[in-house]
């Protein structure tokens, strides 16, 4: 029971990891409709740049600084040569065309910094809590309450700056109707541009956490992958959704990793581990069969 | 502005005595073609660097101090991403220019050397798998045109079983060993020969596999810490390796008691993990450093002209770079074994290369001679053992480099090459193939 | 064919339809004869499309019953409907815009067509010849519309008033026995609609086909229509002949009520 | 001047039902079809039988295959490679296993058996619509690779769970060489693409494109969802599965199943992107150009770096490669975003009219 408990909580842990990825996804599906593939590949070009940064002398505190900057500039070429010349396009086109602006990215933050794999060092260990460890035999990172910690302050940071600034209250208007929003005076490409920042900014924060975990390197592209589920299950418009969806599937497929390979290998024999890739797509598959508008999403009705 | 005047007046006159030399030599009446279907980009991209840089350089090297016995090296890269579809159409693009002179083909992807496995043959084009690819290759009665040189996955595996019986005062007996592996052929080619050596040495083997691309081991390595093992021996690749460290630290899992196979032991795996690197083992089958005299001398020869391949001159020394030069002397000495026998100073047929790997015979004297005493051990293939060698040595990560623990050690030939002879027995029976008579080879 | 009204065939009772806590229909009874034209109309938000949904079968309502032809049914389903030869236009334009005119018109038919997939596949014999024999029907609809000379265009890159006459193409070519005409005339100019009102009229002459419409234009309506149900806020408040229901002062308030 | 249709006057509705209904149009296929059938094999060389044309015969029959379901049905999958790794090993399976099994055959149950595991991923599809229907495919791109990782039966018992195909021979007569498997491939794909055409052009097609364009005006007019949606997911399949064989028997020879990987089902996606969405022509364009490009860089780009005397190393260029390749899709997707089929036929119509355009 209590491997289970240390398996549940390790497994909620990596869950604010992936929801971190996701909620860049989220930010830009709300106000834009755009399913940005591309979030994976910025959270490599973040980390990258605060990585480069340094190693051409910078601080910490100004690498962080540059790196947001590039993300912000990013976020506004992709706004001014992208999306904003495919408005009136179908949601699907835009998602390819992110899928292009992941190939780009790829290729771009490379050659700027160079493709080598780089540590990343921003002071905390990863390693057991030694009270927790000798007093519950449990192993919980000191490095996850932390990256945890980070989460909370960040969704509570995006909370605070929807609700209380103009700019946040203008996103949310523009994310609850484009033309009611644009009808207002709000100006939709500026907006745009905003929301890719604040994405951005958020790609550096993933970036960072999964930097100094896995090192800096091509596969943090891979991230998007983990978030894709998340988003599905927490739905592709709602804050507190990829939060959720994100500690939902963090667990169970760490469970799920740990449980269900035995019953595998007593029915079929043989070996099968490794579930992690698919299982938390078969979850959410399953999952919208039952509630096909996600955890927190909006059920739509048709209306002909 | 002028800083970069002068930046682009120094690069434009490098590439145009670059030109200027690929011209000359292309005017040489005789020279080797080395295609290089490598790769800098993606998931892998770093390995190739370091791993293709060291083979380029050294055939710069060999150029730059008269060639393969007067016949110069010439190549041409071509960009695979590790991925096997683009492995397979560069392997194509190129060979008709391997046709006549070529050097061995270096691929380092397991995924793509199976691919070209039935085409080499087909096409009669020497192929060299240095520590991956199809191991049952070992076997050249069955496949004389594929060489895993040097060793193999199994014979790897098999050493380090050794190494770790040794350490126990010769026996495992009782002791719980988990083999974490990257879920793909890599990582389950060793599974048979580690399970032959538990029947053999009576240690408990359990198996977890990590799925591609391993960037989350959470639960694994839960899994691992509930099984208390002895050793955790990890078949990675890529992020699953500095994944795989850094969570075992999270989990408390000393370092130490964790050995990887070679694509889990360069400086691209433990830099990237930090204090978590620390003390962890892995085999290898060429030393790290700038120790090794040749090493120096190409950093002093190639990158002191001007003609190193690397703009990240760090690089040089490291594990993948050390043995991508390891790869480029093997292959160079292969052609210089053919000459030896078909005629001194001339550009190798296929055929004639492919008679050079299979009659390669490195000694330690002829390593001293090109001084690469120590930089990876003694060769000698033959018909039946494309290998050649099966030994590995075991290093450790000091935290800031790799420091060589053991001298080379061979795994157990006796186990381990029945089970490729029996492979490769199916695979010709699969593919209609009739095998050599070894025997009558010479 | 002299139009000749006859027996109700669509009897809808007591229907009520609710969207979570939005009551959109409330215990609303209405029949329709055949062959005749039955105008459903009412202010905006009044529920008369959330009506002809429920009739076939998009929406299903809570409570009440649907009898068609003497059978009686809890509610309708959109297959269900079109086999039994209902066809109809939506309020905001529902057409296959990918496709062109000719392909709408045919997939209007599709209920008609037996062949099977695998027969497509090889285009030979039977499904060749089913092609060809609807073909002509679909050119008969073409003929009757006026639209020859768009046949081959996407529909997405017609106007609009082209659009409303090629959707009621659409109902027609399945050759329906009651169709469903959701303010087939909305956002028309006059001449456009004196188009569209000769279309409906000459449906419901020539081929008998019984026409249930919603209209916001009250002239068109009392015009064309045999009969006229009224809603307002989901609930009916006037059912009758156009003369009737013009003079009915619930109707009246109704409609001055909300007027601008 | 040329390309003109007047005088070209249809008698009967089964002269305007053609495939082709311009005669130009007719000249022009069959001298594609004389020029791919005998010219080629006769002109080309093994470097673009083995790594052009084969390939490019193969990866636009998987475009077909998306196309019916992304670009006909509108059902967005993610999943394509997934269901070519299912007739790989569905083909390799059947050919092993069972004596004497005559390889078309294999190739056809190789095709069903994809079609069947396809019907059982699209039943999320009836009440799943757009981006989660894409995450969801995902599911089955995740699962059917790691299915056949994980059961060594499929492979044959292979230790790498890498499969190596046995040489084709149909009647006797063996297709080793490259012109004979290029061949084998084309008469393949030409078949299917004919029969993907009719099937478009017919009422099962008109059925794919209404449920894609207003799935409820098509419930209204009495077409079922489920079953339409369901043939458009077996019929894609199918055809990814008989891609997926052709991919291993007549293209690698060997597959793992990490071979079949997202990013192969990203390329086949691009494929139809580029190429044009609902459109049989489009496949094969789209396909061509995916193909062609990387390697047109990968050649273009270090010629032009040494002509410019830019001091790119290899890795630079590839990083190149990348952003090219990223940035092309995107302008592609700006500029034309019904691809290149939409641009052949504003060609023809500008043809139409050459050379008096009023």
């Amino acid at each position: 029971m209590q491997f289970f408990f240390e398996v549940l909580i390790g497994g909620l842990l990596s869950g604010i990891m992936y929801s971190l990825v996701a909620l860049g996804f989220v930010l830009i599906f709300k106000a834009s409709g755009v399913l940005n593939f591309a979030q994976g590949a910025m959270v490599y070009f973040a980390a990258l740049s605060v990585v480069g940064c340094m190693e051409k002398g910078a601080p910490l505190w100004l690498a962080l600084i540059l790196a947001f900057a590039i993300m912000t500039l990013l976020g506004i070429a992709t706004e001014k040569f992208v999306l904003r010349k495919m408005v009136n396009q179908t949601p699907i086109a835009l998602f390819m065309a992110t899928i292009g602006l992941s190939f780009f990215i790829e290729g771009l933050a490379p050659m700027l910094w160079g493709n080598e794999v780089r540590p990343l060092d921003i002071g905390i260990v990863d390693e057991p809590i030694p009270y927790i460890l000798d007093s519950y035999n449990m192993v919980v990172s000191s490095f996850d309450l932390f990256a945890a910690g980070v989460a909370v302050a960040l969704v509570a940071g995006l909370a605070l700056f929807f609700q209380y600034t103009r700019v946040g209250r203008a996103l949310r208007a523009v994310a609850d109707d484009h033309q009611a929003a644009l009808s207002i005076g709000i100006p939709l490409q500026h907006i745009w541009a905003l929301v890719w920042a604040v994405a951005g900014f958020v790609a550096l924060v993933a970036g960072m956490l999964w930097g100094s975990r896995n090192g800096v390197q091509y596969a943090l592209t891979f991230t998007a992958l983990k978030a894709l589920p998340v988003l599905i299950l927490g739905g592709f418009t709602s804050v507190p959704g990829a939060i959720v969806g994100g500690l939902i599937i963090g667990a169970s497929e760490k469970l799920a990793e740990i449980y269900i390979p035995p019953v595998l290998a007593e029915v079929f024999g043989g070996n099968f581990g490794g579930i992690e890739n698919w299982f938390p797509y078969v979850l959410a598959l399953l999952f919208l069969l039952v509630r096909p508008e996600g955890l927190f999403g909006e059920r739509h009705i048709d209306r002909v | 502005m002028i800083a970069g005047l002068k930046k682009l007046v120094v690069a434009s006159s490098i590439a145009a005595a670059l030109l200027a030399g690929a011209t000359s030599t292309a005017q040489a009446a005789e020279e080797q073609f080395f295609m290089l279907p490598s790769y800098r980009v993606g998931p892998y991209g770093a390995n190739g660097q370091s791993w293709y840089g060291g083979f380029i350089d050294y055939l710069n090297y060999v150029n730059m101090k008269g060639g393969i016995d007067g016949v110069q090296a010439t190549w041409e890269e071509c960009e695979t991403e590790y991925n096997n579809a683009k492995g397979v159409e560069c392997y194509e693009r190129m060979k008709s220019k391997a046709q006549k002179a070529p050097g061995p083909i270096h691929v380092m992807s397991t995924g793509i050397s199976y691919a070209l496995v039935d085409k080499v043959a087909a096409d009669k084009l020497p192929l060299a798998m240095m520590g991956y690819g199809l191991t049952s290759a070992v076997d050249g009665s069955v496949f004389p045109w594929s060489f895993p040189l040097v060793t193999t996955y199994q014979m790897q595996a098999s050493a380090i079983v050794k190494f770790l019986k040794d350490k126990n005062g010769g026996s495992l007996a009782g002791k719980k060993i988990v083999f974490l592996y990257h879920d793909s052929a890599y990582g389950k080619e060793p599974i048979l020969a580690l399970e032959a050596e538990s029947r053999l040495n009576k240690y408990t083997l359990v198996q977890i596999p990590v799925a591609h691309p391993g960037n989350e081991q959470g639960a694994q390595w839960q899994r691992i810490r509930q099984e208390q093992p002895d050793y955790v021996i990890m078949w990675g690749w890529g992020v699953m390796n500095m994944t795989a460290l850094k969570t075992a630290q999270k989990m408390g899992f000393p370092r130490e008691k964790m050995i990887g196979s070679w694509w889990a032991g360069s400086e691209e795996d433990t830099v990237p993990a930090g204090d978590a690197a620390k003390g962890y083992m892995s085999a290898t089958w060429n030393v790290a450093g700038k120790g090794v005299p040749l090493i120096a001398d190409i950093e002093k020869t190639v990158y002191g002209a001007g003609k190193g391949n690397l703009k990240d001159t760090s690089k040089i020394g490291t594990i993948l770079y050390n043995r991508g030069v390891s790869a480029a002397v093997l292959s160079v000495e292969a052609i210089r074994a053919a000459q030896a026998k078909y005629g001194k100073a001339k550009a190798m047929g296929p055929e004639q290369v492919r008679w050079g790997l299979e009659n390669l015979n490195l000694t330690e004297a002829r390593l001293k001679a090109l001084g690469a005493t120590g930089l990876l051990p003694e060769v000698k293939t033959s018909c039946d053992n494309h290998e050649g060698s099966g030994k590995v040595k075991m290093q450790q990560w000091d935290g800031a480099k790799w420091v060589p623990l053991t001298d080379w050690i061979e795994g157990n030939k006796a186990l381990i090459h029945p089970l490729f002879k029996a492979d490769a027995a199916k695979y010709a029976k699969e593919k209609g193939i009739t095998p050599r008579d070894c025997s009558k080879e010479k | 064919m002299a139009r000749q009204i006859g027996d109700v065939i669509l009897d809808l009772k007591n229907i009520s339809l609710r969207f979570g806590g939005v009551k959109a229909l409330t215990d609303i009874s209405f029949d329709v004869r055949e062959h005749e034209i039955r105008a459903i109309i009412g202010p905006n938000g009044a529920g008369k499309s959330s009506m002809l949904n429920v009739i076939n079968g998009v929406y299903r309502p809570q409570e009440g019953e649907i009898i068609f032809r003497g059978e009686h049914r809890r509610n309708m389903d959109t297959h269900a409907a079109a086999e039994a030869g209902f066809a109809r236009t939506f309020q905001n334009i529902a057409l296959f815009k990918g496709m062109t005119v000719l392909d709408n018109l045919m997939a209007g038919r599709n209920l008609k067509m037996k062949s099977n997939f695998l027969q497509h596949a090889l285009w030979w014999g039977p499904a060749k010849r089913e092609e060809l024999a609807h073909r002509r029907k679909v050119e008969e609809v073409i003929d009757f519309l006026d639209i020859e000379h768009i046949r081959k265009t996407p529909v997405g890159r017609l106007p609009y008033g082209l659009q409303k006459r090629v959707e009621l193409a659409r109902a027609l070519a399945a050759e329906p026995q009651i169709l469903l005409l959701d303010e087939p005339m909305a956002g028309m100019n006059v001449e456009e609609k004196q188009d569209m009102c000769r279309f409906i009229l000459d449906v419901n002459d020539q081929l008998g086909t019984t026409i249930v419409l919603i209209e916001h234009d009250m002239g068109v309506v009392m015009d064309i229509s045999d009969r006229v149900v009224v809603l307002d806020y989901g609930k009916k408040i006037g059912d009758g002949v156009p003369d009737d229901v013009k003079n009915n002062p619930e109707v009246i308030a109704a409609y001055l009520g909300t007027q601008h | 001047m040329f390309y003109r249709e007047t005088g070209q006057f249809k008698t009967s509705y089964a002269a305007d039902q053609q495939i082709f209904p311009i005669r130009q149009d007719r000249i022009g296929v069959v001298l594609l079809l004389i020029a791919a059938f005998v010219v080629m094999p006769l002109a080309a060389s093994n470097y673009w039988f083995n790594a052009i044309l084969i390939p490019f015969l193969i990866f636009s029959l998987a475009a077909i295959g998306l196309n019916i379901l992304t670009g006909y049905a509108g059902q967005l999958s993610l999943g394509s490679a997934a269901f070519m790794a299912v007739g790989a090993y569905a083909a390799y399976n059947f050919q092993v296993r069972v004596e004497g099994m005559p390889i078309l055959v294999s190739f056809m149950l190789a095709g069903l058996t994809s079609a069947g595991v396809g019907i059982l991923f699209g039943l999320p599809s009836l009440r799943i619509k757009g981006f989660y229907l894409a995450v969801a495919t995902l599911a089955a791109q995740f699962f059917i690779v790691w299915c056949l990782t994980k059961f060594p039966y499929l492979s044959n018992n292979s230790s790498s769970g890498v499969i190596s195909v046995p040489g084709i021979e149909i009647l006797g007569i063996k297709f080793d060489a490259p012109q004979e498997r290029y061949l084998l491939v084309l008469a393949i794909v030409a078949l299917l693409a004919l029969v993907a055409k009719n099937m478009v052009r017919s009422t099962t097609g008109r059925a794919w494109m209404a449920v894609r364009d207003m799935d409820v005006a098509a419930e209204v007019i009495g077409i079922r969802l489920m079953r339409t949606k369901l043939l458009a997911f077996a019929i894609s399949s199918f055809y990814c599965g008989v891609a997926g064989a052709l991919y291993a028997f007549c293209y690698l020879g060997s597959v793992e199943p990490d071979g079949f990987s997202l990013d192969l089902s990203f390329k086949i996606l691009f494929m139809i992107i580029v190429g044009g969405v609902g459109s049989i022509l489009g496949s094969f364009l789209g396909a061509a150009f995916i193909l062609l490009l990387p390697i047109f860089l990968d050649i273009f780009l270090p010629w032009l770096s040494a002509l410019l005397q830019l001091p790119f190393d290899g890795a630079t260029v590839s990083h190149i490669q990348l952003m090219v390749f990223g940035a092309l899709i995107m302008f592609f997707l700006i500029v034309e975003p019904h691809g290149l089929a939409r641009l052949w036929q504003i060609g023809k119509e500008k043809l139409r009219l050459w050379p008096f355009p009023h």
